[in-house]
């Protein structure tokens, strides 16, 4: 059990998508102007995620290992995470068009998201169980989660904050990012 | 002709994918810390950005809508397996090279983006120049990201193992940071603020 | 041969991925019309998303317009109907006529001179800036100037006079949207009906201790006079301990105001003979 | 047809085939030549850690290549994995003959930082594991022969503890191989 935990805060934490490993950044930069999308990008990320990894796990050990076909991994990963994407985008487009709009292009770009695509590989290099790739995928979502949360936060308030010209908006989102990263650094050696 | 040269144009500054759209930053990241890396990137990526904008290009008539996202992030990956296997197999020494920068290109936003925004509104030559435009525009904001970050991440600057030059006190000990990942964002939020500075982008 | 059985099996889960998405489709509810039909009157909408006709956002109101065209009758977008042709190329697409309705105008209740007492360096909001000791001048319920209400005026009605540090409203421009007063940290603005002849410039609420006087020349001393001399056009609100104005213009209240504190407004029509001959003592 | 609803699951299915079969020609055609190369990959570098080697063989029951110069065996190489700080890390270990001293390393693949951690494929880390026993495949501040890089200790302790578990792990299953 507490292998799990590790696992979850692992992936969270020290390892974290986007401050430690660096994936899914353009969500990242796109989405977190506002704490609204943010929060929204970082749920549809986390249910993408642990349903791609439920699917992607049996199709790996029981399809593409017994037939030696590993390298059909790419493919066939990213084709089931499009797909789900695609099913999310019709869920969201359909419920709740005002939320559609903000996430605008981010939405279907989750679909290239390095930090998705990247959590199926990596329950696959760990040759986690079924059971591990579900949790890593739920800390790695919530991680993305986390992150963006903050990030979000902080740009609201970046709003006010008299930064020079040149600098408002992505300039200092980039360093902030910088920041951040850079205090992620501190759970190195928690895990 | 002229609607090739505009589009060709418009992706090298105007909408530079790294530094106006803010596409495809975490291969940027991973890989901009040496010079090789930045045109070994760059060139893999062209490839695979034109040819990905032709196939989506030529087929967008056909793609039903409902599923135009796994169909194109499908013909994206297919690409760049086959990029990837007839690299390895056939050119073992480029590959050995660039063979790590090839699967960074499936998870790249920009040719997804550019598939979706741009090839599969519009016709295969535009496209094709849209393809060569942002590919360039990639190489030339990495290559500029990839010099800054080696030159004051190791002091030294090389280009395909000829060292360009070094700064006598930094190759000692270098400022590593700028190899990390966080070192990338600084180099990026201030490429961005100067760009804005000179003009270049517009202010936010 | 493992090879072919890899391709077919393959091919079943892009088949199933394909299923997937197609029950989705079916399962999920309809996308409804009337999205449809609301993008396009959104398309006549000044797109403030000012909230002026009580929705969130110019969106909102078009699917509401969508769903009933009722909506758009009772009450029309404030906003658009300061354009006149664009009001009547969406009357046209509707097929219908607006009722027009006075819209509602923004006032602000302070002149602003009262004497600046700190020098002020810290975020440049009035939000954040109300926050230090109720802001850097003299009187407490005085309009700090950081043009927190500018910020969020959609047509920009709102300016800042420099050198007094107070704002002021363009009723020209204004659209009675309301963004103004949420935003105003110190609740000096008001939506008044835009047919309001006068209102007082200053919203400085008696402490009981020391006279407005000493906190600000325009300060409104509670004197009660604009009441007395107005035989019941002038209201008096206690808590507040201020005058309250009516659509009745009151000529002899503003002249007689020692502090000279009642200012006019741009609807100010001078009334006839008989409304003066009342002037209470 | 295109109408209809079934269309689009039929076009994702047709696409899906395409890509599968095009991967698979690709995957078939280039297999025997990648692995061709890789052979030749870890033959290079067997030569460069056993210079007098003229051919080597490879028993894949023990994962162990043994390096003859002409008929005599002049030792033994195997591959072990280390974590990393960036990913795994693929070593080619050579062991002389008496499977007590190493003949050296060399690093397959690594995903480290570039400039920090990369730095264990230099000659100056990599000629500390040349000629020492075992026992002494440790860090130099627990006692063993080895100076980790500066700035990557994370990196050059996962190098050391991958060769050592594999070598105390060859040695375990009864050594020669």
């Amino acid at each position: 059990m507490n292998r799990l935990i590790a696992i979850f805060f692992g992936m969270a934490l020290v390892n974290n998508m986007v401050l430690v490993k660096f994936l899914g950044l353009c969500p990242f930069f796109g989405v977190s102007k506002k704490t609204k999308s943010a929060v929204s990008m970082g749920i549809a990320v986390t249910l993408v995620m642990l349903v791609a990894s439920a699917v992607t796990w049996p199709i790996y050990y029981y399809l593409l290992v017994p037939y030696g076909v590993e390298v059909m991994k790419t493919v066939i990963f990213i084709l089931v995470i499009a797909s789900l994407v695609q099913i999310i985008e019709m869920a969201i487009k359909r419920t709740n068009l005002t939320l559609y709009n903000a996430l605008g292009i981010y939405l279907p770009l989750i679909t290239t998201n390095c930090a998705v695509l990247g959590i199926t590989f990596i329950n696959v290099d760990q040759s986690y169980t079924f059971w591990e790739a579900l949790v890593a995928a739920l800390g790695a979502g919530s991680g993305f989660l986390l992150v963006l949360l903050i990030m979000s936060g902080i740009r609201e308030r970046l709003e006010y904050a008299d930064t020079p010209r040149a600098f408002r908006g992505s300039p200092i989102a980039f360093i902030t990012a910088m920041l951040l990263g850079l205090a992620f650094l501190a759970f190195k050696g928690m895990i | 002709m002229s609607s090739f040269w505009k589009n060709l144009t418009k992706g090298i500054v105007k909408s530079n994918p790294t530094f106006i759209l803010m596409l495809g930053l975490c291969p940027t990241l991973a890989v901009s810390t040496s010079l090789d890396n930045a045109v070994g990137m760059t060139a893999a990526f062209v490839v695979v950005l034109v040819l990905s904008n032709i196939i989506v290009s030529a087929i967008r008539n056909y793609v039903p809508d409902r599923v135009r996202i796994p169909v194109f992030i499908v013909i994206i990956a297919t690409l760049v397996s086959v990029v990837d296997l007839m690299m390895q197999g056939f050119m073992p020494a480029l590959s050995k090279s660039l063979g790590i920068y090839i699967p960074l290109i499936v998870v790249n936003c920009i040719i997804l983006g550019r598939a979706e925004a741009f090839a599969r509104r519009n016709g295969i030559l535009d496209s094709i120049a849209d393809g060569l435009g942002i590919g360039i525009g990639f190489g030339v904001a990495i290559f500029l990201i990839s010099f800054i970050r080696e030159l004051l991440g190791t002091g030294k600057l090389e280009l395909f193992g000829f060292k360009l030059f070094s700064i006598p006190g930094l190759d000692q000990n270098p400022a590593a940071i700028f190899l990390f990942p966080m070192g990338a964002f600084l180099v990026i939020g201030l490429l961005l603020a100067l760009f804005r500075q000179l003009g270049v982008s517009k202010y936010e | 041969m493992s090879q072919a059985i890899a391709v077919v099996l393959l091919t079943v889960v892009g088949f199933a991925m394909g299923l997937a998405i197609f029950l989705a489709n079916r399962l999920l509810p309809k996308e409804d019309k009337t999205l449809e039909e609301a993008a396009r009157i959104k398309e006549f909408l000044p797109g403030a998303d000012c909230g002026a006709c009580g929705y969130p956002g110019c969106f909102a109101y078009a699917q509401a317009v969508a769903k009933d065209k009722q909506v758009f009758v009772k009450n029309p977008c404030p906003t658009l109907s300061q354009d006149k042709e664009g009001m009547k190329r969406l009357e046209e697409y509707l097929g219908l006529k607006a009722e027009t309705k006075v819209g509602k105008k923004a006032v602000v209740h302070c002149t602003g001179r009262s004497e600046v007492i700190a020098d002020y360096h810290g975020v440049t909001t009035c939000a954040a800036a109300v926050q230090v000791a109720s802001g850097y001048k003299e009187c407490p319920y005085a309009c700090l100037g950081f043009g927190d209400c500018v910020a969020v005026c959609p047509t920009g009605a709102i300016s800042i006079d420099p050198e007094r540090r107070v704002a002021f409203v363009d009723w020209e421009k204004c659209i009675g949207c309301g963004q103004c007063v949420a935003a105003c940290p110190q609740g000096l603005i008001e939506l008044v009906p835009g047919d309001t002849p006068q209102y007082l410039g200053c919203n400085y609420q008696s402490l009981r201790d020391v006279p407005g006087r000493k906190r600000c020349p325009d300060g409104c001393i509670h004197c009660h006079i604009c009441e007395k001399v107005s035989n019941g056009a002038v209201g008096w609100d206690e808590k507040k301990d201020l005058p309250v104005f009516t659509q009745t213009p009151v000529p002899t209240a503003i002249e007689k105001c020692p502090r000279k504190i009642i200012k006019k407004t741009v609807a100010y029509t001078e009334p006839e003979e008989e409304e003066t001959a009342a002037v209470g003592s | 047809m295109r109408k209809s609803e079934a269309y689009p699951v039929l076009f994702l299915t047709f696409v899906v085939l395409v890509a599968v079969v095009v991967l698979t020609l690709t995957n078939s055609i280039t297999r025997d030549k990648i692995a061709l190369a890789k052979k030749q990959a870890v033959a290079e570098m067997l030569s460069a850690l056993f210079p007098n080697m003229d051919s080597f063989t490879y028993d894949d029951k023990t994962g162990t290549y043994t390096i003859l110069a002409d008929k005599t065996t002049i030792g033994y190489a195997f591959t072990a994995e280390g974590r990393g700080y960036g990913g795994p890390i693929d070593i080619l270990i050579g062991l002389k003959p008496d499977n007590k001293t190493l003949q050296g390393i060399r690093i397959i693949s690594q995903q480290e930082t570039p400039g920090l951690g990369a730095k264990i494929v230099e000659a100056s880390f990599l000629d500390q594991f040349s000629g020492i026993s075992v026992d002494q495949v440790k860090l130099a501040r627990n006692g063993g022969k080895i100076d980790a890089i500066t700035g990557a200790t994370i990196s050059s302790t996962a190098v050391v503890k991958g060769v050592r578990n594999a070598i105390e792990q060859r040695l375990g299953k009864g050594g020669t191989g």
